[in-house]
């Protein structure tokens, strides 16, 4: 991936071109819609998405500030766009199946995914303010179309109104957080920021310390972090499933991202630090806690997400040169292993006319057992089980955690992992008993098998060869 | 080396005489099996008395390491044979009787479809047996010990389709174990104490010591021997151990296990040297089952009850003995007692054969007509217990009684009354058996001669087994004392400063009230054509005799059921209502708290709105405060 | 920006911009939270938003630094997508049930 | 190579076995662990003493995780006690029908390579990966092949167990922060932590331990779990998994934490003594033999840890000889009762009584497995028991005293399951068949192991000599 390839090497302004293809794709993907052809739109998009990804991959390293240093494609985010890319690539494999039954508007489902693609990458990559806000809207904006992505399904519409409302509340919340910073350092430039936090005097500063305050409130709500995490199950389970897979993988990474990359080289004040551990705190037990009651797969889904946000979270705490890379690779793992659940998840729900209970998966290890076999790898990934990426990934954020002291938040976090395995064993409980009475066989369509054994074979390899999936 | 290559062979023989005859069980008939286990154990008895010709009591004892066992740290524990003075004389009783009773049950047990297992079994207590007698350290002793018990567990319950008989195999088993106890602990200490449990550095080096631990030490070896030899508290299991064919109760529950306890002691009679408290408590427990064994002795119905509870109460007087310190009156009784209390069983045996399986004296009577060599024999064996002059009981009990004496005249008049009702039960028994009329109603006809040629042997062991120790009062020299001093140390400080006219006296008195006893004993039965049996028409007294003291119902009612009780309730209640709940309780209560909180998952939008403004304002508060 | 109207604007001193926008700011907090039409949730949050733009105006003007401006009219065009995709919503929803009442909105739970 | 062979055996044979036919699986599987077995006893014989490294390469090295393997005296022992035990586990099978035979088997083949990996491991984070790992094979075990209610029992099972494993987790990865991520064991022994930390993370690494030995009172699962469990998950349960536990002290509690030992120990060695008569007791009066044998583990187990707690060359020791002496009667004991389930159909004692009559070799069988359970001399199990009573007489008279109490205890129920299964009059209406040739195969070298190595124990007690005569001069240095 690092190996710089020469034919690219003329180009100077890769990443410009990179937003540029990516927004243009959109374009042409909504045209194609025109035609109706389905196989077309998402090959189409897919084969951009692989030239976007070479294109980033082409000159790692290369930090070339753009548009007057507002964004800044550096091996962070490059790291990040480039799993984000990854992942909407399996998700845009999976669409093709997913979306043969439907009628039409399905190409704007994959233009406003790509659209949505930009803003994350804008987000990972900003080096200025006013680019996060854009970002983020970018990001969120089309999300909010595609919750709603099934017309004539109530729960869809109430999801994307959810959403919405409390997206764009937050938004307002992280744009006063933001004019309040720039009250403070006369500057939307992070650098400034940065430098204006170093000086110990302004941490008392009380602009600036409830700009840093809104701001962090309103990129927790995109990381769905408590008290910011409501739309997440709602939502999660009111949208369509792909879009949920989008939301809990990319939108997630981006986030994320977007969220370290604020915070990064920032000098917290204290009363800001203690606040992150509260949330954290927070995060992790709610997530879990409530996670154990959860019977429908998408909304246990939605709240492990809350409680991997927490783990996440708990990698932030404290300022270590290795949190970068452990987030990249929590997110990276988690996002492989979500990506291959929610398309098993469809396909059992397929079967099962449409329910969600986790029951649905009872019976796979006899019907499919390959499949049941992948499912497994990806949970036990989830829940954090040797040899599987999701240890490595919660074992280094018990190492960073441990390393910067947080010893009281790291019990928790434990106890709340064993919590997590319960949940997550409880699934794959169901998918090893044998089906009593007999039902609507899974099919599996070739390419779906093809990304759900990417999936499950990632999660283990990256567990066993962690070194693979390094920035 | 010849003499170690012997040593070795002694257990060796009946071990490998138990392996062949357990694996070859089917295919071997009864005779063959009883055969080659007697020529084993005969063999082993051979090579004993070769090594006793080969022995030269003045060098002491010599040790045969056949290899090592466990050996970690500083902890050496060989696996060694001891031959001294002392494992000679047991070795020669435990193979010389051993073989006359494997003989006897030939006979015994020709009509048993089993008796090949039967054999094994018998072989392989031998071979315990020897094991503890021939230990030279204090482990090697407990492999036997633990052994001796096994083989009593399987020959108690040899006849396993009674429920009674296993439960008095099981009963026997685990009084034994809980007199176990006991001997770990005391080897655990020694061992800390001393560094080893080779017994020759043992008593060598404690000789020296003089330290409150060997009270401790010599307590725990004793909890051991009530176990092994049935002492208070722990005797009640030996009289259920009769269940057992009689051969067994003879070899076992009379010749020689029973007298494990009283080897242990005598083995490490320096340690109990040191210890004069717990010689006392010794002495007096002894008193205290001699008399009390011998007085339920009284009204028992049964003929091998009768022998059981007089054993009980002849280790009885051994105990005394060893509390007195005179360790070679205890051996010498150990040795005379073997003689005649086995001939007394194997006549019982003869008699209950005899009458096809009756052993309730009160549907006999009148069978010395019938079984004549039988009646000699066991009348021989009844005088020989009862003491009467040159008997070897007499010199044996006499002994002892006059150490008693020496001690305290209490003490010789307690075990007077002891001597006097063993007598009286003994003749009560030998004449409801033997005279009078039949009262029974099957045919007797005499044993065949594999049964009576023990008998017979034993009969004139009985007779002339005082020899051994004859007293200088009848111009012996004491042999076996002198010899045994050679390997136990303690005899050296053991010595009878009575007079001679002091003993005369003694010895006067006891035999005068012996034959008042017979006489008593044969007005009272000799004629008795019918018997009154029942208990329920006796005084309160003497009914709560006939019933054992009610030993075995306070047992019960004070260990068993409470047992019974606790290990139902520990799971029912402790286990199933808190330990399990607790361990549930945990993780339910995560759930339900999940319950809970997820009710703030309204679903209404405007609450979710208004929660994320309190949620913002909270977190608000928190920085501000944290500030 | 022409200078009379820069400092007409420092004439007020900052911290009345502040908690003008401040006030603003709550008032449509407190309007998406405690209205129930959604029309008009809507519009309360496009208030906050407002209040926003005078807060960064005023800064800008204080800073001297027109910067803030640019990110203003970002803030407008942003504000005018969200409330069509709202808008959008809106109609979906009221097609799904007849109401524009966001308490309508509470299947999704637990 | 021997690591590695040992490690790879079972791995591939099971991968193999996924694929293999059902007729094929439990030969490839037997064929397989008696390989393992062997190269095993080459080890043996080729030890020579002190710490055998075979490997040690960079895994994840910058975050404390080395693929470093090896073993020491009673690694090897360890080593040995899993090579032997899976060749008759698998064997157990041949009474069983089994739903999915290849899978099962390739189960239990998994099991045995993280239980190779566990015994193999040099480095904290690489025993933990082993240790987790071999769960989940059994858990699949239990949860597919398990008895009635396996469903619940199964997962707290599982969720018990690794609660106690990420309370390890934490704690190794607090002891890699507190070194510099190097989570080598050797370089653990060397860190030297507050005697205060030390007393909250003793808990933190043992707790595991405690969970999965169990001790009370962190046993309940135990009991209900070896009664639901298909029989050769019992065995591997019983048999080795929490043999896991001891080797863990051994490895990650002792060289790490010894002020946290030193101030837990009598707390430790009274919880155990508490279950083992805790267990012992419960047992009398079970009326089904398997869990009866499931209570009487427990109370094994409970000396096993008092006499490891002694902290002394005789406990330490004879707890690990007797660790292998437990382990072989685990095999025999639940192969009794799967021959009784063979022929009766149930485990149930209340149905049975005088069967010695019909199936006098098979009572014979039981007795000499029997007799190794209530440690008569000459058997394995008294050298193991003595030593542990010499230690724990050497820590407290009492604590021996309490210890012993359990010899009795073992007697009485021991005896009396005995009588209920086989003696008395036949109560049973089936004509059952004795003891067949597969029952002999199984069990007679079975008891032959127990008494050869009741005679001479020489050979293993020489294994545990030095590496326990090393930490306990490590201990004394601290």
């Amino acid at each position: 991936m690092r190996r710089c390839n020469n034919f690219f090497q003329a180009y100077r302004y890769t990443e410009m071109s990179v937003l540029v293809l990516l927004s243009v794709l959109g374009v042409v993907l909504l045209y194609l819609g025109l035609f109706n052809n389905r196989g077309a739109v998402a090959g189409v998009g897919i084969a951009g998405l692989l030239a976007a990804f070479v294109l980033i991959a082409s000159d790692w390293h290369l930090e070339s500030p753009l548009f007057n240093g507002i964004i800044q494609f550096d091996t962070y985010a490059r790291s990040f766009s480039l799993v984000m890319i990854v992942v909407t690539v399996l998700l845009f494999l999976f669409g093709i199946d997913y979306y043969a039954k439907v009628k039409e508007n399905v190409a704007e489902q994959y233009a406003l995914m790509v659209f949505s693609l930009v803003g994350g990458l804008l987000i990972c990559s900003f080096t200025n303010l006013v680019v996060l806000f854009l970002g983020i809207e970018i990001l969120s904006i089309p999300l909010y179309i595609l919750a709603g992505g099934k017309r004539d399904s109530f729960r869809s519409g109430e999801a994307a109104f959810k959403y919405f409302l409390q997206g764009s509340f937050a938004s307002a919340f992280l744009l006063m957080g933001l004019a309040l910073i720039y009250g403070a350092t006369a500057s939307f430039d992070l650098a400034a920021v940065e430098a204006y936090s170093a000086v110990p005097a302004n941490g008392q500063n009380m602009i600036f310390l409830l700009g840093l305050f809104l701001t962090i409130a309103g990129v927790a709500f995109k990381v769905a972090a408590v008290p910011f995490h409501f739309w997440s199950p709602d939502v999660y389970e009111g949208a369509p499933t792909l879009i949920t897979a989008f939301m809990s993988t990319v939108v997630k990474t981006a986030a994320f991202a977007a969220f370290y990359r604020f915070i990064a080289n920032l000098q917290l004040p204290g009363a800001v630090e203690t606040m992150l551990v509260v949330m954290t705190i927070c995060t992790l037990f709610l997530g879990n806690i409530v996670a154990l009651r959860q019977t429908q797969f998408k909304r246990l889904m939605a709240y492990s997400s809350i409680a991997h946000t927490g783990f996440l979270l708990l990698a932030f705490l404290g300022t270590d040169a290795r949190t970068p890379d452990v987030l990249f690779y929590y997110l990276g793992t988690y996002a492989l292993a979500t990506v291959g659940l929610f398309i098993v998840l469809t396909l059992a729900k397929r079967a099962a006319l449409g329910d969600e209970h986790i029951r649905i998966f009872r019976g796979l290890f006899r019907s499919n057992p390959w499949i049941a076999v992948a499912a497994l790898l990806m949970l036990l990934s989830l829940a954090g089980i040797p040899l599987t990426a999701g240890f490595v990934a919660k074992y280094r954020v018990f190492v960073l955690s441990l390393t910067n002291g947080y010893i009281w938040t790291t019990v928790l976090a434990v106890l709340m992992a064993v919590v997590g395995i319960y949940y997550y064993i409880l699934v794959v409980r169901e998918a090893f008993t044998p089906q009593e009475q007999e039902t609507k066989p899974i099919v599996v369509a070739p390419l779906n098998w093809l990304v759900i054994s990417i999936c499950g074979a990632a999660v283990v390899v990256l567990g066993v060869m962690p070194g693979l999936l390094r920035m | 080396m010849t003499n170690d290559l012997l040593a070795a062979l002694v257990p060796a023989l009946p071990l490998v005489g138990a392996i062949i005859l357990a694996s070859l069980r089917r295919k071997l008939s009864a005779n063959v099996a009883g055969g080659l286990a007697t020529a084993m154990i005969a063999g082993a008895f051979v090579c004993s008395i070769l090594l006793f010709q080969g022995f030269d009591a003045a060098t002491g004892g010599r040790t045969v390491k056949l290899l090592d066992w466990i050996s970690i740290g500083s902890m050496e524990i060989p696996l060694a044979l001891r031959i001294d003075a002392l494992s000679l004389t047991m070795m020669l009783i435990v193979t010389g009787i051993g073989s006359l009773i494997h003989l006897y049950s030939i006979g015994y047990m020709h009509d048993d479809e089993r008796a090949p297992t039967f054999f094994a079994q018998l072989n392989l207590f031998s071979f315990a047996m020897l094991m503890l007698v021939m230990g030279s350290n204090f482990l090697i002793t407990f492999i036997g010990w633990e052994g001796v018990g096994l083989c009593s567990y399987l020959l108690i319950g040899f006849w396993y389709k009674t429920p009674e008989y296993n439960y008095a195999a099981r009963k026997a088993f685990v009084m034994n174990r809980i007199g176990d106890v006991g001997m770990v602990l005391a080897m655990v200490l020694l061992f800390q104490r001393f560094g080893t449990l080779e017994y020759a550095t043992i008593m060598n080096v404690a000789s020296g010591v003089n330290d409150p631990l060997m009270i401790a030490a010599t307590l725990f070896l004793f909890i051991g021997a009530t176990g092994k030899s049935a002492q208070l508290p722990l005797f009640t299991w030996l009289p259920d151990a009769m269940a057992g064919p009689t051969p067994v109760s003879a070899l076992i529950h009379a010749a020689t296990m029973v007298t494990a306890g009283i080897f242990l002691i005598v083995r490490s009679s320096v340690l109990f040297e040191l210890a004069p408290f717990t010689q006392d408590i010794i002495l007096w427990i002894g008193t205290a089952t001699a008399l009390l064994a011998a007085s339920i002795g009284l009204f028992q119905n049964d003929i091998k009850k009768v022998l059981a509870y007089s054993t009980v109460s002849q280790l009885g007087y051994m105990f005394v003995a060893l509390g007195l310190g005179s360790y070679s009156a205890a051996m010498f009784h150990v040795t005379t007692h073997a003689f005649f209390k086995a001939l007394l069983f194997l006549g019982a045996g003869s008699v209950i054969h005899a009458l096809g399986g009756e052993q309730d004296i009160r549907k006999m009577g009148g069978l010395k007509g019938h079984i004549k060599i039988t009646f000699i024999t066991f009348f021989i064996g009844t005088i020989a217990i009862s003491g009467l002059p040159l008997m070897s009981g007499f010199f044996s009990k006499d002994l002892i009684m006059a150490f008693a004496f020496q001690r305290s005249p209490v003490l010789f008049a307690l075990l007077l009354i002891g001597a006097l009702m063993t007598t009286f039960y003994m003749f009560r028994l030998l004449f409801l058996v033997f005279y009078g009329k039949y009262r029974g109603n099957a045919h007797p006809h005499e044993s065949p001669l594999t049964m009576t040629i023990p008998l017979m042997v034993l009969a004139v062991l009985s007779v002339v087994g005082g020899l051994l120790n004859l007293p200088h009062l009848f111009g012996g020299h004491e042999a076996m004392k002198h010899f045994l001093a050679t390997a136990a140390d303690g005899i050296r400080f053991e010595h009878l400063e009575l007079s001679h006219a002091t003993e005369w006296i003694l010895m006067g008195i006891t035999t005068m009230l012996v034959c008042v006893m017979i006489y008593i004993a044969y007005g009272r039965f000799a004629q008795k054509a019918t018997l009154e049996g029942n208990e329920a028409d006796m005084p309160f007294f003497k009914r709560l005799i006939a019933q054992r003291w009610r030993f075995d119902e306070l047992y019960r009612a004070l260990f068993e059921k409470p047992y019974g009780w606790l290990s139902t309730n520990l799971f029912s209640i402790a286990e199933q209502k808190v330990m399990v709940p607790i361990m549930n309780g945990v993780g339910e209560a995560a759930i339900s708290l999940g319950n809970v909180v997820r009710k703030v998952q309204t679903g209404n939008a405007s609450f979710h709105l208004l929660a994320m403004l309190v949620g913002l304002i909270a977190f608000l508060i928190i920085t501000l405060m944290s500030n | 920006m022409e200078e009379g109207i820069i400092t007409a604007i420092r004439v007020v001193p900052l911290d009345h911009y502040v908690l003008l926008s401040f006030l603003l700011f709550s008032i449509g907090a407190a309007g998406v939270v405690f209205r129930r039409n959604t029309i008009i949730i809507l519009m309360c949050i496009e208030m906050m938003f407002n209040s926003v733009n005078l807060l960064l105006a005023a800064f800008s003007a204080h800073h001297s630094d027109p910067r803030a401006q640019v990110f203003v009219f970002f803030i407008m065009l942003v504000a005018a997508a969200e409330v069509t995709v709202g808008l959008s919503i809106l109609v979906m929803m009221k097609r799904n049930v007849d109401s524009v009442d966001v308490n309508q909105l509470n299947r999704l739970k637990g | 190579m021997i690591a590695a062979l040992l490690l790879l055996i079972p791995f591939i044979s099971a991968l193999v076995l996924v694929i293999a036919r059902p007729a094929q699986a439990r030969p490839i599987a037997l064929v397989s662990s008696l390989a393992s077995l062997a190269v095993v006893l080459y080890a043996w014989i080729s030890y020579t003493g002190g710490t055998v490294i075979h490997y040690d390469l960079d895994w994840v090295n910058d975050w404390g995780l080395r693929f470093k393997v090896g073993y020491d005296g009673v690694g090897l022992l360890m080593l040995i006690l899993t090579g032997v035990v899976f060749p008759f586990i698998v064997a157990t099978g041949y009474g069983q029908q089994h739903d999915r035979p290849a899978t099962f088997n390739a189960l239990l083949l998994f099991t045995q390579a993280f239980l190779y990996g566990v015994f193999l491991a040099q480095n904290a984070l690489l025993f933990y990966i082993n240790y987790e790992l071999t769960l989940i094979p059994v858990f699949f075990i239990l949860l597919y092949w398990g008895g009635e209610n396996r469903r619940a029992i199964t997962v707290r099972f599982f969720i018990y167990t690794l609660l106690g494993g990420l309370a390890l987790l934490f704690g190794i990865v607090y002891l890699l922060v507190q070194n510099g991520g190097n989570g080598d064991f050797t370089a653990l022994a060397s860190l030297s932590i507050p005697a205060s930390t030390q007393v909250w993370l003793f808990w933190a690494l043992f707790l595991a331990f405690a969970i999965k030995l169990p001790i009370f009172p962190f046993h309940s699962w135990q009991p209900e779990t070896y009664y639901m469990a298909p029989l050769q998950g019992t065995m591997v349960l019983g048999a080795v998994l929490l043999k896991m536990g001891l080797y863990g002290v051994y490895k990650l509690v002792f060289p790490i934490v010894p002020a946290g030992v030193e101030y837990w120990q009598t707390t430790v060695i009274v919880l155990a003594l508490i279950g083992a008569v805790y267990g012992g007791v419960i047992a009398f009066r079970q009326s089904d033999l398997k869990r009866l044998v499931a209570f009487s583990s427990l109370s094994h187990v409970g000396v096993l840890c008092a006499g490891l707690f002694a902290l002394n060359a005789y406990g330490v020791s004879g707890s690990f000889y007797q660790a292998f002496a437990h382990a072989i009667l685990v095999l025999g004991m639940f192969y009794i009762v799967g021959a009784m389930q063979e022929r009766m159909g149930t485990s149930d004692m209340s149905v049975m009584g005088g069967l010695k009559g019909q199936a006098p070799r098979l009572a014979a069988l039981f007795l000499l497995v029997l007799i190794n359970a209530i440690a008569l001399p000459l058997t394995q199990s008294f050298v193991g028991e003595w030593l542990m009573f010499a230690g724990l007489w050497q820590v407290d008279g009492w604590l021996a005293f309490f210890a012993l109490t359990t010899i009795v205890i073992g007697a009485i129920y021991m005896l009396y399951a005995y009588q209920r299964v086989m003696l008395g009059p036949d109560r049973t209406n089936v004509t059952l068949a004795d003891a067949s040739t597969r029952d002999h195969l199984y069990l007679v070298p079975l008891i032959a192991v127990t008494l050869i190595l009741g005679v001479y124990p020489g050979p293993i007690l020489e294994l545990l000599d030095a590496p326990v005569q090393q930490l306990l001069s490590s201990l004394s240095v601290h």
